[in-house]
């Protein structure tokens, strides 16, 4: 299994989403300006503040080289990985549903959350028992999921009770596309893959399609 | 950089009426301990202004970039 | 003649300093070289109060890689590693705008560790404020601030892993915002200041020059703030993360590649110290041209642009066939670049606006004989601080006390504030904030490094000397309770204004406390920073040493942590040479007591044996927490302990006081054979177990009223 | 909520000329990639929008509340 790590300016997580991977395949960073996923498996979009983000999150990094490979990629198919700025970065080019907006809190928050996995039938969860909990690292300030109408089984992934410190319509912490190859979280799988940082559970999902 | 014929354009957008605007309510809930009464439905948006060689591009950059139609809405002045 | 004078006392200088720079010009001054003299030669840039202080603390250590005199300090950390790391001010910009003061304080600091080629792994954060209870404006400032700081540490991806923040009322006019920052780099890949190689090239890389902070090394870091303020405005400057990310990917690519000959971050004053402290430190001379310079704002005048503090600049040195390698690295990030000087062997400084030589300095005269001052020092007669309104009643009993110090401004959860923080970034965080005194962070080759940072002005404010001592102590005993043995420390030294011999006073007696401490504990001193003149309206703030400090683990899974773990543990009192009192502690002033009596004295050899048999403990497993007895006593120590673990416990302190305050003191639990070990430094006071804390039976409160009580206290008073 | 005499009020408040504008340059700097051409002096800002009873208190309430004096200008319409 080979993943590819996208790396655009600004991004954060990017090392630590590579060094995940390869806890489970290998792995290598794409650079956001080569329009050219060198034949990785599955993509990964990691975290961080893409672009400063300015602008609106997301809104600039949608438009880079990269994305567009991504966007075919997806579209054939492809595995791809949103997360947290990863998320709002597919959001905004359209290969998932709804957006992201800021916390009602209106503040950055970082703390370990447990997520629930509500539908096991994509690739990314294939590895999970539905209901089961996982224990994640979020940390954002413009994490509270929004879509209009019911997005039926591409809800992925849901804070549990008493962990949606952001906002998010439904509880949703994870959604994924149609064709359920795309998922796209605000919780950080890449920072619970080693029981010393507080927890493996993000390598359910990092490692089930390997 | 800027061309003799660029227009300065500026560029309002706002939440989408319906999704909850925390920003508008920060506000709307800070204004009375301030002593600031009588003050509704405040909302906060972004402004972004610029200079262009052809306005007509600038809807497509609104619907693309400067805005997000699905949480946003935009007026071009 | 006259008007000349005028402008230099605008500029913070005195006559016979500007004497001094006619006589090293051997003319007078033009305007240029009047406002790269005012800075160079300002408290800031010059340590005109504190360099002879700095000289006398000790620098020598087994694993020191890098003294101060750099960017930054580093420490060996072994596999051919070194940990680098300094704390800095940005107390006064601060308390302009602290938003983007505490930001761009980030900004610098992280740009100094990243200056000598070590990635940033970690920031800590050293706040002080005036009460926040019926201070708007002391709560404007923590908010602000520590928004601030959270946004440049989280968009850059930095940890933000631990800080500390107190609230006294002598801040209120005058906040301290101290940040410290942590990286790694192979010791061979280090790289100096030094500019070399006479004809090399200088290259101006990272954000375009605009009017930031113009004046600011000189106002903002050499005058009191006074009700004028509001005139220092303008200049206020604004971070940009953004700009910043690229700068550190650049920079480590261009030293990956070995493209550079030396390198050095814009920080105050920025190019003109820059330039003149990398021609000193190689004994050369430089050549600038300011029209060279991206400019953000057209029409900037030479000497402005020499002066600007724009934020997320570096300078470089590069051989001419490396030039453009080194651009089109730059390129690649999206950072500006531009070749806008070289290196001569003139040992001046000389600023070019197009062909017109502008401004001609000797770089000697600029970096190393700036006037030094002898401090005049007093011993105040009696305090020099009014005594805190009182908040706590006297008569309370011992749960009451107990529960007011938990919920008191500075002994109450920092949750509020570090979860604004992003910890975990960059996969090495063992340790966050509340599960152990110090930040354990793993390296990749195994092992690990602690760091944690201290320093409590009130109790320094009671004594000098004892209170210095104390806040080398305190990061030692923070390091020992996750089992890391100290190797260097860096320290930012926040005071009033020396002149007053009081104040002088206190410095000095601070500065010696520090040194024994760390001649005692046999760490050095590899960097820091000097921030004096912090007084406001209501005069000067508590003397606030505050102290960095940085260890190593060989084993992250065995990294201590400070909450209770198993029902049936022994809990134990370590302690050596503790002899606490209620002089200068947290219960003595929420009472109102005035700030008076003896802090306890250390036998510091007794307490460092006691950190080292502390540090083995948790190394071996032995103990399953340990966490120093500070701030609030032994009874806060045994409530946090029981707050962190979720468990309660049933104690008897026999003789021990339950609030009074003192050095030398831990609370640890484990099997009760292995803390039989420990022999006589060890009292055993009872047992983990249950969900109430239960002291001498006198004392009875559930751990959850406890837990709401430490939570509410910042948060309720937000 | 809303009183009979309230007025409708927009705040435009841009970053102070000559102090760095972080978003505005990332913008700019990242528009031409996009495929807009010919687009320069683009600054971001912020648009507040509000009912008043009494216009008189907002340009106080700018100056305390909605924007932050020392970095940012403000225009009332
Ligand atoms: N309190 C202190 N203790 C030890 N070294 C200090 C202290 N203050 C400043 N220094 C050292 O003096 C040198 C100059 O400090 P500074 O001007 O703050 O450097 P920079 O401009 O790079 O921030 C640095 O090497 C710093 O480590
Ligand atoms: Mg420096």
């Amino acid at each position: 299994m080979r993943f590819g790590v996208v790396q655009f300016p600004g991004s954060c997580d990017e090392r630590d989403a590579l060094a995940a991977a390869r806890r489970v395949g290998d792995a290598e960073l794409l650079w956001h300006g080569d329009a050219d996923l060198r034949g990785a498996d599955a993509v990964i979009i990691p975290g961080g503040f893409s672009y400063g983000d300015y602008l609106r999150v997301g809104a600039i990094a949608r438009f880079s080289p990269v994305m567009g490979a991504v966007d075919r990629f997806a579209s054939e198919g492809g595995l791809v990985l949103g997360i947290c700025n990863g998320f709002q970065v597919l959001c905004e080019a359209g290969l998932l549903p709804g957006a992201l907006l800021p916390n009602t809190s209106l503040r950055f928050t970082c703390r370990q959350v447990e997520v629930e996995v509500v539908n096991t039938s994509i690739p990314w969860t294939r590895g999970c028992e539905v209901g089961q909990r996982l224990s994640i690292p979020a940390k954002h300030t413009t994490g509270r999921y929004w879509s209009p109408g019911d997005l039926g089984d591409q809800v992925v992934l849901r804070y549990a009770p008493g962990h949606n410190f952001n906002g998010s319509m439904n509880d949703i912490a994870g959604v994924c596309n149609e064709a359920g190859n795309v998922l796209g979280l605000m919780p950080h799988p890449e920072h619970a893959v080693d029981i010393l940082t507080g927890s493996v559970d993000g390598l359910a999902l990092i490692g089930a399609p390997a | 950089m800027v061309g003799p014929c660029d227009v300065r354009v500026r560029v309002l957008i706002r939440p989408k009426a319906g999704i909850l605007d925390p920003q508008g309510q920060a506000v709307e809930r800070a204004l009375p301990a301030l002593g600031f009464e009588g003050v509704a439905n405040v909302h906060v948006g972004r402004l972004v202004e610029l200079d262009v060689e052809d306005p007509t591009q600038v809807p497509e950059m609104c619907e693309r970039l400067l805005a997000n139609p699905l949480i946003e809405d935009f007026e071009i002045e | 003649m006259t008007t000349v004078r005028a402008r230099h006392r605008e500029l913070g200088l005195t006559d016979d300093e500007f004497d001094l720079i006619v006589e090293k010009l051997g003319r007078e001054p033009n305007q240029v070289e009047l406002a790269v003299f005012s800075l160079m030669w300002s408290e800031h840039c010059g340590y005109k109060h504190s360099r002879r202080l700095l000289k006398t603390l000790p620098v020598e250590g087994s694993r020191l890689v890098l003294g101060p005199g750099e960017n930054a300090g580093a420490v060996s950390v072994g596999d051919g590693l070194a940990c680098a790391f300094k704390v800095e001010s940005h107390n006064h910009p601060s308390a302009v705008e602290p938003f983007q003061g505490a930001a761009t304080g980030v900004g610098g600091i992280l740009r100094d560790v990243f200056a000598i080629g070590a990635r940033p792994i970690a920031i800590l954060d050293s706040l002080r404020f005036g009460e926040p209870a019926g201070s708007a404006r002391s709560r404007y400032l923590l908010e602000h601030a520590v928004a601030g700081i959270g946004h440049y540490g989280n968009s850059i991806g930095v940890a933000t892993v631990g800080g500390e923040i107190y609230f006294e009322a002598p801040y209120e006019q005058n906040c301290l915002v101290n940040a410290m920052c942590v990286g790694l780099i192979e010791i061979d890949k280090l790289i100096r200041s030094a500019a070399a190689g006479v004809g090399n090239v200088v290259v101006l890389f990272g954000a375009r020059t605009g009017r930031d902070g113009i004046g600011g090394a000189s106002v903002l870091a050499s005058a009191e703030l006074g009700d004028e303020d509001a005139a220092k405005r303008p200049t206020v400057q604004i971070g940009d993360p953004f700009e910043e990310s690229r700068l550190l990917e650049c920079s480590l690519e261009l030293l990956d590649r070995e493209l550079l000959v030396a390198l050095q971050d814009l920080g105050a004053a920025g190019l003109t110290s820059s330039a003149s402290e990398m021609a000193a430190k190689g004994g050369v001379g430089i050549d600038l041209d300011v029209r060279r310079v991206p400019l953000r704002e057209a029409d900037m005048e030479p000497f402005e642009i020499m002066i600007s503090e724009s934020q997320e600049r570096m300078l470089c040195v590069v051989e001419p066939e490396r030039v453009d390698d080194v651009l089109a690295v730059c390129g690649r990030w999206e950072v500006n670049a531009t070749a806008i000087g070289e290196v001569t062997g003139s040992g001046q400084l000389r600023v070019f606006d197009g062909h017109e030589l502008v401004g001609d300095l000797p770089v000697t005269a600029l970096v190393d004989e700036c006037p030094v001052y002898e401090l005049e020092p007093l011993e105040p007669s009696r305090p020099l601080y009014p005594a805190p309104p009182p908040v706590l009643d006297a008569g309370l009993d011992a749960g009451g006390t107990l529960l007011g110090l938990l919920g008191s401004a500075n002994l109450a959860s920092r949750r509020w504030a570090f979860e604004q923080y992003d910890c975990v970034v960059g996969s090495r965080t063992v340790r966050r904030p509340e599960q152990a005194d110090a930040a354990v962070l793993m390296l990749d080759a195994g092992g690990a490094v602690a760091v944690s940072i201290d320093g409590n002005g009130r109790r320094v404010a009671v004594d000098p000397y004892r209170g210095a001592v104390e806040a080398v102590l305190e990061c030692s005993a923070n390091l020992a309770c996750v089992g890391a043995e100290p190797l260097g420390l860096t320290n930012c030294l926040n005071f009033g204004n020396p002149e007053k011999p009081h104040i002088a006073w206190q410095l000095i007696r601070a500065v010696a406390g520090l040194g024994d401490a760390c001649r005692a504990l046999g760490v050095p001193v590899v960097g820091g920073n000097v921030s004096l003149y912090n007084e406001g309206g209501e005069g000067p703030i508590y003397p606030t040493p505050v102290v960095g400090m940085v260890g190593e683990l060989p084993d992250p899974t065995r990294s201590g942590q400070l909450g209770f773990a198993q029902a049936g543990d022994a809990v134990a009192l370590l302690r050596a040479s503790w002899g606490p009192s209620e002089a200068g502690s947290e219960l003595a002033k929420l009472r109102g007591e005035p700030l008076e009596g003896a802090l306890p004295s250390a036998d510091l050899g007794e307490i460092k044996a006691l950190h080292a048999a502390v540090r083995q403990g948790v190394r071996s497993g032995a103990l399953r927490s340990a966490h120093d007895v500070a701030e609030g006593g032994l009874a806060v120590a045994l409530a946090e302990c029981c707050i962190a673990g979720g468990i309660g416990a049933r104690v008897a302190l026999g003789d021990a006081p339950l609030f009074a305050e003192g050095p030398g003191a831990f609370v640890v639990s484990g099997p009760r054979e292995a803390l039989a070990r420990f022999g006589a430094a060890a009292v055993e006071l009872g047992e983990v177990g249950g969900d109430v804390l239960s002291i001498d039976g006198e004392l009875e409160l559930a751990v959850a009223e406890l837990a709401r009580t430490h939570r509410a206290g910042l948060a309720g008073l937000l």
